[in-house]
């Protein structure tokens, strides 16, 4: 049966299933909780300078089947109080990808030697968040600062430095190029898809924040577009995420160009559970499809791919 | 899938607290909650104080969003999604609830559906003051036997009730405690039924954003309360250093009171 | 009961609901049958210079109830031989919205003078289409060139000009002002999101032409956001498209800005009867919600609008 | 929703036309198609010959893309989507088929179905030359009485099948006719049947793309053929210019028939 264990660049992970960020993050007990449960590792919620309460509820709205939308607004306790979280997955072993975000370079910078020094084993960039005002998208959407940004952490810490990339801009994969030319080790694609629901007999938004984003089934054909082409344009590895539910969908971002996946809203159909049954499934799939192993089906459905 | 309803009834039931009723299809059971939105203001994690095809909210006043529920007149529309969470099993058993202040707002459909399946009930209802003891008459209307205990010993014990439970559990054999109000409380009742080997229930509340088990906000221990709870036994919760130890407040961080019993709604 | 009849700036049309352009547009019987089957007016195909056969099959791929992707690579009969095919609906009365796509600024001038010949009661402009090389989208990303190619139509036309803006950009509502900046009469929003399936057995993309656009439900809170943000930025009128398929949808997006809406994938939900059956429902909803009409509807989830 | 599955047997049933089996589980009736993807070239409507849990096309030679289906080998993958269209109605009738080429493939399983149910099948099977005539002797084994026309007269009536088709609808009662092959050959078969009040039902071809009643491309007057069809009666098609007369290209262009039976798939 082929094994699960993969590499995004050198760093290793026991399958190519992670925890997304923004999802069962905010608490050490949580981060341990979805590893035990069978992810190859965990990335936390995106963390700030100071401590934010994040838009007023209703931040969540449910869509069906087809997915959520959600305006959290960032809450995070902030990367004086968060340590202690990370300290407590740690302690088990767990491989923590450190989310961060930030107005500029300078303050990316300095959360990043803060989260580095947590023992994180690598960090993402969150340059992607849909609806927060000089942040997220926001910034994230100029590949300038991009690779400004990228750039200034990449000279601030030692571990590997991952770049999340809102699929919000006319083509994803040059801010994905960006970041390269900033010296990210990887990239991860995608965040949320701007939108938003309206109540028709309340007359209004739904979401307290209005625009939110766009999660779940809804959005992997989106996501899986954007690692296609984010494979075709640079040559670090990819992180695959957008509507992943299923053995099945991990194939299909492994073999658009991913080297491992996240999951998110997906937890909130069946549990924290999936972790464990995807990671229990997909060997033999892997097998049925001639794959020895999640590498050997990175980006394989491109005609004439170059290893990379 | 949210629905928004229109507030048929309003009952004030302390000078703190009210009842709104409405009327919604989906089924719930004692113990579940919904997500209550209030709209322009907050959305607001609420268990069911009736569960009946009129279904109601009890709400006590302590925030700018609990406030403003408590002053919405009839006619005046919510949103809600759910029901979420699990509930009480009311079984043919001796039960004894446990609860302070609002907290007996999810007791109350709790103890009605015992007594409906042929358990007895006794409840031990705390409040700061005589007025603001939540439903004494609805459960004794509903067949349970009531003790009172009061802050300010103007009704029944004077003191906690936490009191009233360690005698109750120390007199008679029940079979299980229903519990829901300030985690201390909660905590201290745990304690003096674990020697009697009596199981426990407790309803928790923790900071609540999405009800679907992503957010993490609501995380306590190893569990989320919107989906592993409201409602947890005893075992589930003694381990844990949060529980009548920290919250987390919106942002994630972990709030330490300063004093037991420090929060208003405290019973 | 509310009437149904609206206006897209000065144009009338005995309801909002239209058919959108490339679903049913091919024959003059079947745009004649939309309308017949109670559809307020009907947008054509997108037509070219010349007859293009599209893409090879597969053109499209199926997600449940999420929606569709397609990539059918804007096959029509060209301009030449289409006339005849609107003819037939005009002969019946139906108000036909004759929808164009072309490379630059000056086809865009001859395809308009052309497609106003016919009879059209308006133009809409496809800078849109998200697979299709040189054309769609690639043109309509860039504001200066939406601007220019809406400046060149508006100039070789008396018809109202509506342009159909792609939800594959930082900012749409940036690329409405352009067109709004041009002379546009009317914004159409929104076209389909980039996307793509694989197929884990084959290792291939499933759609022939590798990237498609998505539509259908998955696409409504995205299509919902564009329209919410351009009525924010322009005082022309905006027509809503994305994931109509019930009355409700249609007051989102009337309450979301949207004067009239366009109705596509959910044609193949539930057939064309779909028309009838909102038209239907439409009155009663209106009523209930305190609305004599659509045109009250129109932004009224913006806190504190400006009728526009 | 798509399916991928290998060929488990082919069959040469012509020189240019082979029979490719697959096990798929969908239930699907006589008279529907699927959507085949063959990986890499293109994918084709293709009417179902075999319908039961093993299924099957049987595929002529005509472009690039039914050329490559009829190389494929056993093992071969493709892709499938379908069953989509309507069927024929297999009653307890007396039946006249009336197939042209690689039409009778979807009458064939339609015949099988209407012996089934008791009724009577005769079929007039018109082909190019004796070794194009398709599916003769399993119309037999069905119990059908079989009568053939070929163009160059090597085997049965030498001229077009619709000669058979308007003797044997002189000589004898029938309920219905079933007929599939070029539109001219319809068109007659239609237009022999109708001053006998037997109703027809033909099966008729169009351009594809979605197959989901969105794209317009199999357009047909005011129906779309992978929605309304492929099986129209005869009421519906009489009227249609289109019908025999035009159908369209890739683009939606209009495309003329140079001549009548100029398709070489004519019977
Ligand atoms: C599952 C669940 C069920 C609930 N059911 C009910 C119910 O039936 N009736 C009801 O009235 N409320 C119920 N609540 C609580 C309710 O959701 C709100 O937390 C409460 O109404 C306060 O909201 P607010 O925004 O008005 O106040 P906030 O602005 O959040 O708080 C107002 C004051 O109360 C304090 N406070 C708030 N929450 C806590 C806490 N957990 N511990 C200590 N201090 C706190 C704050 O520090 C502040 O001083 C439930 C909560 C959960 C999670
Ligand atoms: C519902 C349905 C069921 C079908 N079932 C079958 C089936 O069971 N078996 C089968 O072999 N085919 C069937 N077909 C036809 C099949 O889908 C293809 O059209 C055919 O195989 C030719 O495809 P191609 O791409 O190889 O050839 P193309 O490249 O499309 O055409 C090759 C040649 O055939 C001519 N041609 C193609 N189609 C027509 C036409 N309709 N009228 C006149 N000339 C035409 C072209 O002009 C060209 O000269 C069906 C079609 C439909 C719509
Ligand atoms: C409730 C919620 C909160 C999220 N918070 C964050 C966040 O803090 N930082 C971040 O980079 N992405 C965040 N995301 C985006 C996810 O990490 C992920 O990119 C996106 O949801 C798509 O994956 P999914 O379809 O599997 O959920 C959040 C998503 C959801 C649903
Ligand atoms: C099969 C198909 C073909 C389409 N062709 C065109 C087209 O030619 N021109 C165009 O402007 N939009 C085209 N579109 C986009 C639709 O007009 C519409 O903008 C989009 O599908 C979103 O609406 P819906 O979710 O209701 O389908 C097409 C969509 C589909 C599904
Ligand atoms: S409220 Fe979000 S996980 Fe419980
Ligand atoms: S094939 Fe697209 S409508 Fe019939």
């Amino acid at each position: 049966m082929a094994a699960l264990a993969v590499k995004v660049g050198d760093l290793p992970f026991r399958n190519p299933l992670l925890l997304a960020s923004g999802i069962w993050g905010e608490s050490g007990d949580s981060l341990l909780g979805a590893y035990t449960a069978g992810a190859g590792g965990v990335v936390t919620k995106s963390i700030g300078s100071a401590p934010r309460a994040g838009y007023p509820n209703p931040t969540v709205e449910e869509l069906g089947r087809c997915g959520f939308l959600n305006a959290m607004g960032l809450p995070n306790p902030g990367i004086d109080a968060y340590p202690v979280e990370i300290a407590h997955a740690r302690a088990h072993g767990v491989p923590v990808v450190g989310s961060l975000f930030g107005h500029d370079a300078a303050e990316f910078a300095r959360l990043a030697g803060r989260m580095e020094a947590t023992g994180v084993v690598a960090l993402e960039l969150n340059l992607s968040c849909p609806h927060a005002e000089g942040l997220g998208a926001e910034v994230g959407q100029d590949p300038d600062r991009v690779r400004e940004i990228t750039r200034a952490v990449r000279a601030a810490v030692r571990c590997p430095v991952w770049v999340k990339i809102t699929p919000n801009a006319a083509a994803p994969e040059e801010l994905a190029r960006a970041a390269e030319e900033g010296g990210a080790d990887a990239i991860t694609a995608i965040n949320t898809v701007r939108g938003m629901a309206i109540d028709p007999t309340l007359r209004r938004p739904v979401l307290a924040h209005g625009l939110g984003g766009l999660s779940g089934p809804a959005i992997k054909p989106i996501g899986l577009a954007c690692v296609w082409k984010i494979w075709e344009a640079v040559r670090i590895p990819v992180v695959g995420v957008g509507g992943i539910g299923s053995a099945s969908d991990v194939v299909e971002y492994l073999l658009a160009g991913a080297a491992a996946v996240q999951i998110g809203t997906a937890v909130a159909f069946e549990g924290i559970g999936l972790f464990g049954r995807i990671a229990g499934e997909l060997p033999a799939l892997l097998d049925s499809l001639g794959f020895d192993g999640p590498a050997a089906a990175v980006g394989a459905a491109h005609a004439g791919r170059q290893p990379h | 899938m949210r629905r928004i309803v229109a507030i048929s009834e309003r009952v004030q039931e302390t000078p703190s607290t009210a009842t709104l009723r409405f009327h919604d299809a989906p089924p719930a059971r004692p113990g579940q909650f919904v997500m209550v939105w209030i709209p322009g203001e907050d959305e607001l994690p609420m268990s069911l104080s009736y569960v009946g095809p009129s279904k109601g909210i009890t709400v006590k006043r302590m925030g700018a969003a609990s406030g403003r529920l408590t002053e919405l007149a009839v006619g005046a529309r919510l949103g809600l999604r759910g029901p979420y969470g699990n509930a009480f099993d009311p079984s043919p058993a001796r039960i004894l609830l446990v609860g302070g202040g609002s907290g007996t707002a999810v007791l109350a459909p709790a103890a009605e559906a015992a007594r409906a399946a042929g358990g007895e009930v006794t409840a031990a209802l705390g409040g700061t003051t005589a007025a603001e003891v939540l439903f004494a008459d609805r459960l004794l209307a509903a067949g349970a036997r009531v003790r009172i205990a009061t802050d300010d010993g103007s009704r029944g014990h004077a003191g906690y009730v936490t009191d009233l439970a360690a005698e109750l559990l120390a007199a008679e054999p029940f079979d299980a405690v229903w519990s829901c109000g300030p985690e201390v409380m909660m905590r201290k009742v745990l304690e003096a039924a674990a020697p009697r080997g009596v199981p426990v229930f407790c309803s928790v509340e923790r900071q609540m954003k999405c009800a679907l088990g992503l957010c993490d906000a609501c995380a306590l221990g190893p569990f989320h309360v919107c989906t592993d709870g409201p409602v947890f036994p005893a075992a589930a919760l003694r381990p844990l250093e949060e529980f009548a130890g920290f919250q987390r407040d919106a942002s994630g961080r972990r709030i330490f009171p300063r004093s037991p019993g420090e929060r208003s709604r405290a019973g």
